[in-house]
């Protein structure tokens, strides 16, 4: 019970005996070795522990306290948009004609989740006034992947050979990855003082080799590009299109479109504007909209409605190729499906008011306590910093997150936007109440107290929790990935 | 709103905190022409409608309660209720990445058992905390071939499930990697073809065992069969089947990849499953995706970190082994109370009866005229038959007849020789084999 | 076995342990003419076996598919999605009864929001962690109110939910405790004759509202029609439509009855459900079942305990207010999420809702010819029509084509005057409605 | 986060605002005050708080996360028979099919569950050697109190008026409340020195007035009944009905059945033996078994196969009436099904070897350390004492209770039979590994050891939990059942 005692792995359990009869045996079959040629099976048996149920139950039970979760406390990581994620979106989408459905089973005894897909394509694209969208893609990064895919055919197809992504030098790790993923190489602009793309810069960089600009927006620093339409325009002058990193959307959906600003692709977190559970790391399903020239190379299978019926298309002529599997992840769609559905445009606008609101209320308390970055309007995020050396000593971002683990807060996002030296990215998201995001105010100022009169033990918190300040060199060092007895 | 705690007061509150009189000032910064979109959208929903509309939804997916023999990358096995009951804590449900190592050491501890289970399972010395899904995972592969080994040439047998390479054929075109593939004779993978083939201008050659037939692949002779010594042996598995089959380490693979949907998940229409990596130790910086490694915090005390993040897009940027940031973890926690559940022999009786189930099924169909097995090879829970009559055509009437009866293979020479690949678990039950058996019989009348 | 850790070997070790060699010396000081009982059993089970068994007989129970207007003590009220996901937190289900305060403050602190609410809810000051369902909290009711006034005797109106009563009876019969029913006039208690019955030698009377037919009691009349002030007024009420009507500590009762089932429960068969009993500050003391009160620790931290305890089994034995141990302390927490995530506006839009359906229904039903509301009297979410044909006979072929039409109301007199109760709530939907219109007009055709 | 923090109650997180829109109006009806009667109405708004869903939830789970619990660790609690609960028969119990049936849908179509209840009836019966079985009662004193109606209805039948029933002063306190309940006069059978009835003693309490004598077997001090054919044979001449406490079940299910033994009626703790959990109190399910000249007085409804069709039957002439409601906890009943049918005998009976061997297994470790009440074969649980103040000094059961608090165990079940002072009640169950069994009597160890060493640390143990060695005191006295703001 104690969520500091040492859990064993489950290989330390192992009992070394035979186990449960999990199957019977089916009546009218043959033993295996008729079946099978010796030389194809295992020579020694599998080396996994024998566990019973209650100990398997235990240990996972015991595991899944030792973690913070949304639904244990505040978790403001920002860029990650941690809301509330509603228990009736799991629930509905774990209804047996969904799970028990086999991806061949075919576009006629398929309807029910068609529809939902072709649906939800539809809403996604109405709300960023894109021409199309595909669900295809696995999370965010893969959603860029397929995204620089999408620019790159159809600047082939043209015969344009571009090989240059600009993106600022604020943009999320996976952005310049996944253009990399494309044989794209990223140049990356430096922001401007007030924090957004430094328009002149672009200038000198915008030429006949530029495939694509790729902003997020509101941008990692919680602004938005105030030249949006700018931007635009000297981007599209050069031949380059326009890449929306939508993983900001939750501060502007509903209020304005990537697609009014004339972005050509954007791509979405459904984990997180639409509250799907992140799962200690995923599964997350990454969407992609595109405006009307890009159409045709949407990746395939491509979902619609034609004549009624709800249709699963697997050839298209110019289409960038199949990206997944089957058709991604299509449980996470069930989820933001039901949760757009419930909200309707009213209550996902509402939460772009509220998710803004949150943010610029804890601004507004903090930012004497804890200076931000920048000043300016932020959207639904915020990066205040610490590198005042003469203010903060040795209080640093790391010994500011560790203390409010202390306190039964989750750390903001930290060292992030890189840019920016001793970065706290704060995102409170809409689904917080005006009592926690006071509570994590007054913790943030006990810690600064705290400091003045005992720095020791704030320099080495975290005290309170299963673990405390791992050692990560020697892991990388003399990596340990495996259990061995 | 249904999720937003504020009431109308509150949010009157503290805006004037911040020093704003109209909600709409909050968005200022956002240029005046783009607001106020038109913006079509239904009515919202209450949990009691929407719930109405999902449960008719679901009903309208007639194939996910009909009899089904399909597999082909999706496997209906049987999921212990430990798993989802286990799984949907909240804890596990609705973490971040455990970025917080001090806070998320249920997550740690599970990946770090992970990685061992599939290190143990595959024969290989780790596993990185998933990818997106099969797909993914041998495009993946093929390109932290390619970083290994310097080379930019990729072949693939020509027996590896359609889909994963349609999927790698995407992401190697894209960065200009070329690929070839090795074609099949007899169901399996053509070791001539593929020694004449492959030579050392290949980064490696993936093999996948049972490949998309069903048929077992002649494993124990690839490696000798590629000429070129520093050409990495790749191996996409059905990691169910190694409950019971040699592990692709004990053939002389050196990365191995699959799906780990068969390890506890159901088929839901494709997604979420989850992609794994495993590979030797000597590869691993080449890894894409996440690593946990164990360690030691200030107390000594034993605990659990993400490790040798250099390799991920965070740190690296566009010189990342991969782009991937978001994964497929809380399948791969699924993998991990899969296996953890059935044990050993759990796992291979699973994968027994599967394969014993299989080839009754095999065994009845063929009993009636003009169904024969389209290869001659041993095969485990799939394989391929033809039919006296157009594979297409059976397949959709016996679907109309409320049956999912396998899966066309499409024959390149013309639709006559097209083969339906049929697919047996443990779960199969002896009445859907008389039910297969009485539908095959009313068609082929 | 499936469930038990120990492997052959360490079974055989922990025998040897204890001195024994024979595992059935294990049960040596059993007389051994007892030993080998012959006991037959079906034989044991995979889980995946007894899935398929559950999934039949499920599917067996047709009813639950059917759209259904039945009440009378068991309501299809909409369950919000987080009751069931919070309650299933194994933290709150394989615990057991707090017994140590300083591991179930989870346990505590929601009963001690469950008395809060209750308490709330129906105008008491507070309520106990719940008895096994309704009648038992009105037989417990009934028993406490003689304790309270050390009298043996208590009324109760006929209006009351009969499977109520005749657990009462059951109850009270044991210990000799005599009780009468107050008769009904056009389907309320008959206030005259209550005044004449009830005297000062009985401990209570109770009274239903909204009755057992659905109609609203006079309950501002009860008070003052009991001639003896030291006869306690008790209330059963349907703790539901509490978020619409006037509670009864209101009215003058000084005990409240209920069962939770209504505030986020399934049907269910009928169990588990949960029965309460609030009560007023002064008779506390005579409460059966669990109380948790507030306190604090060796640190002077807030903190919750089970509280008056000398009142139960375990300390006072056969001197207890109760017999009741286990209780149906999920339910209470089902209940407590249940309000907390209703609130007061939900609760009211819930009751409201189904009242206003089931109005509708009525003026549908009673559009019909021949069919007519059996009572004069303003009801809740159900109602009582007469109909022109035999009511179980039109129960039964509705049931035969696919509707649950409500529940016969037993006429003393005469079959054809035997009266249909049909229940609506929030859930009722216009097609379900429609389906009833048409199924009563075709059968009466 | 930190387990220690407080937890607001749920009337502290009130808004006072609106709150959400749970219903959608339905068409065509009227407004309610058209309908309903003004002075039928609340006067005043009732005083619910009102939160928000992602509040309530965070709420519930940071409650549910200060439990201990089967599922987070060993949890001995003798009497309750703390085992494993499987996941699977909560799943089972789950299925809209279930949850979704009215009980008076009518017996036609019921009949899955009607199904699982006959066959549920007759396997409780095989079991114990009973000639029948109702389930409706609601947990295990509810059982008694249903046996004892049982027992009084057969002797007032015959005319046979007796008013006493014995039972040993080491029962549960059910036992003489249950028997109160029904107007019986219950006298304590003093326990003889090995802890089971002293057979003379008995024949000087037999006479005519006694209705029954009521056991429980295994009894509480964890000996089977070495004397229990004589004990029938006496209490039958002398006309009373036995009387069987089946909380112990656990212990013999499968391998000696209460029928055979001559008992006449039974009961059963389908939470205790059959696994179906506990949820911090209950529900639970008491079913009760009775030999053939008690058949006639079962409660009604009474379930039963006729001619192929499960059936319900309301009315029944010598029928003690009805129990409960409906029909018991029918869920409750169809977890214990699921459960049993996974079993077979073959599983049942080793749930009765490994839950003796596990108790035997740990007495044999810990008498040396703390001694048992008495010598003895223990059957699946057994009694420590730690009376013998010269030995242990102030060191009582509630210290050690506590401590084991500290070290991740739940505590046994403490000053429990009455009849032992400084009582100490272990039952391990049949799905603790040795492992555990092991940690635990080392964790008894370490405590006898660091009370050598630092008794006031031990003495004002616990010191690791969510809140410490609450005032009970204070609470009765000036008891504060309700949130007052
Ligand atoms: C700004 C931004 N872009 C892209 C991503 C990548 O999304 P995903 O993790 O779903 O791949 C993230 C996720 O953290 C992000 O914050
Ligand atoms: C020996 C014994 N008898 C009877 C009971 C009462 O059972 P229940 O709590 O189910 O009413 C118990 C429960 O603790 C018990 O241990």
């Amino acid at each position: 019970m104690p969520l500091d005692a040492y859990e064993p792995t489950v290989f330390e359990l192992d009992h070394k005996g035979e186990g449960r009869i999990w199957f019977s045996e089916p009546e009218g079959t043959s033993p295996i070795d008729e079946l099978l040629p010796d030389e194809a099976l295992r020579s020694a048996p599998l080396d996994f522990p024998v566990v019973s149920e209650p100990e398997v139950v235990r240990h996972f039970t015991r595991l899944s306290r030792k973690n913070f979760s949304i639904d244990s406390g505040f978790y403001p990581l920002g860029s990650c948009t941690m809301k509330y994620n509603p228990k009736i979106n799991d629930a509905l989408s774990q209804l047996s004609g969904f799970t028990g459905l086999h991806p061949e089973s075919g576009q006629d005894v398929s309807q029910g989740t068609l529809r939902i897909m072709v649906e939800i394509q539809q809403y996604l694209a109405d709300l960023t006034g894109m021409a199309g969208v595909t669900l295809n893609p696995c999370a965010g990064a893969h959603g860029e992947m397929c995204g620089m895919m999408l620019i790159k055919a159809y600047h082939d197809d043209r015969g344009d050979k571009r090989s240059i992504v600009l993106a600022p030098d604020s943009s999320h790790g996976t952005n310049p990855a996944s253009a990399s993923m494309v044989g794209y190489q990223t140049v990356e602009l430096k922001s401007g003082p007030d924090g957004c793309v430094d328009i002149e810069q672009l200038k000198n960089h915008l030429n006949k080799d530029v495939a694509a600009v790729m902003l997020t927006n509101p941008n990692t620093l919680g602004l938005f590009e105030k030249n949006i339409l700018e931007i635009q325009r000297l981007a599209h002058e050069a031949g380059a299109l326009l890449y929306y990193d939508g993983a900001n959307l939750n501060a502007i959906a509903g209020i304005a479109r990537p697609g009014d600003m004339g972005f050509n692709v954007v791509h979405f977190n459904l984990h997180k504007t639409f509250a799907t559970p992140h799962g200690g790391g995923g599964p997350g399903s990454g969407p992609v909209g595109v405006c009307q020239k890009l159409l045709p190379y949407l990746p395939v299978p491509i979902i619609s409605k034609e004549d009624g019926t709800y249709t699963i298309t697997r050839q298209s002529e110019k289409s960038i190729g199949q990206l997944s599997t089957f058709f991604g992840n299509v449980g996470v769609v069930l989820r933001a499906y039901v949760y757009m559905r419930m909200l309707g445009l009213e209550g996902i606008r509402s939460n772009s008011y509220n998710a803004v609101l949150n943010a610029r209320y804890m601004l507004e308390q903090l930012k004497d306590y804890i200076p931000p970055e920048l000043d300016g309007d932020c959207m639904h995020e915020f990066v205040l910093t610490l590198k005042d050396h003469d203010r903060f000593g040795d209080l640093n971002t790391m010994a500011i997150a560790k203390n409010l683990l202390d306190r039964g807060f989750h750390a903001p996002t930290v060292y992030f936007p890189l840019i920016v030296k001793e970065a706290m990215m704060i995102e409170p998201t809409e689904t917080e109440s005006k009592r926690t995001l006071d509570e994590f105010v007054d913790a943030i100022k006990e810690i600064l107290e705290e400091y003045k009169t005992n720095p020791d033990h704030v320099l080495h918190a975290p005290h309170q929790t299963p673990v405390r300040r791992l050692d990560e060199v020697t892991a990388a060092r003399k990596p340990e990935l495996v259990y061995t007895d | 709103m249904d999720f937003i705690p504020h009431t109308q007061e509150e949010f009157r509150e503290m805006l004037q905190t911040v020093g704003l009189e109209n909600p709409n000032d909050l968005f200022r910064t956002i240029p005046e022409q783009l607001h106020n979109p038109d913006i079509p959208f239904p009515e919202p929903m209450t949990e009691l409608e929407i719930g109405d509309l999902m449960n008719a939804a679901a009903e309208a997916n007639r194939g996910a309660k009909m009899p089904s023999f399909l597999g082909g990358g999706a496997y209906d096995h049987y999921t212990p209720q430990a798993i989802p009951s286990l799984a949907s804590r909240s804890e596990f449900i609705t973490a971040y990445t455990p970025y917080q190592p001090e806070v998320s050491q249920g997550t740690l501890q599970a990946i770090f058992e992970f990685q061992t289970f599939m290190s143990r399972l595959t024969g290989m010395d780790t596993a990185n905390a998933s990818v997106y899904d099969g797909a993914s995972a041998l495009a993946e592969a093929a390109l932290m071939a390619c970083r290994i080994t310097r080379k930019e040439k990729i072949a693939v047998s020509s027996s590896i499930n359609p889909h994963y390479l349609r999927v790698m054929k995407t992401y190697l075109d894209a960065p200009g990697i070329e690929w070839v593939e090795i074609p099949c004779s007899d169901g399996v993978t053509d070791i001539e073809q593929l020694t004449s083939m492959v030579n050392d201008e290949f980064a490696a050659c993936f093999v996948q065992n049972p490949n998309y037939f069903g048929n077992l692949e002649p494993v124990d002779q690839f490696r000798s069969a590629i000429s070129a010594p520093k050409c990495l042996l790749g191996a996409v598995v059905y990691p169910h089947s190694l409950g019971l089959l040699k592990p692709p380490g004990e053939w002389g693979a050196e990365i191995v990849v699959g799906d780990l949907q068969s390890l506890g998940m159901p088929v839901q229409f494709g997604g979420p499953f989850a992609g794994f990596v495993s590979c030797k130790q000597k590869h691993v910086r080449q890894l894409p995706g996440r690593l946990v490694g164990r360690t030691k915090d200030a107390d000594g005390k034993t605990g659990y970190v993400l490790t040798l993040q250099t390799r991920e897009q965070h740190i690296r940027r566009s010189k990342a082994t991969s782009n991937i940031c978001t994964n497929q973890g809380l399948c791969a926690l699924m993998a991990t109370i899969y296996m953890s559940l059935m044990g050993p022999n759990g796992l291979r009786q699973a994968a027994e009866m599967s394969v014993r189930n299989a080839h009754l099924l095999q065994k009845r169909l063929c009993g009636i005229d003009g169904v024969n097995l389209a290869f001659d090879k041993p095969f485990f829970n799939e394989f391929v038959i033809n039919l006296p009559m157009p594979v297409e055509s059976f397949v959709d009437t016996a679907r109309e007849l409320g049956l999912l009866s396998g899966i066309r293979i499409e024959s390149a020479e013309s639709p006559e020789k097209d083969g339906l690949l049929v697919c047996a678990t443990e779960k199969t039950k002896a009445v859907d084999i008389d039910f297969y058996i009485d539908v095959l019989t009313r068609i082929l009348e």
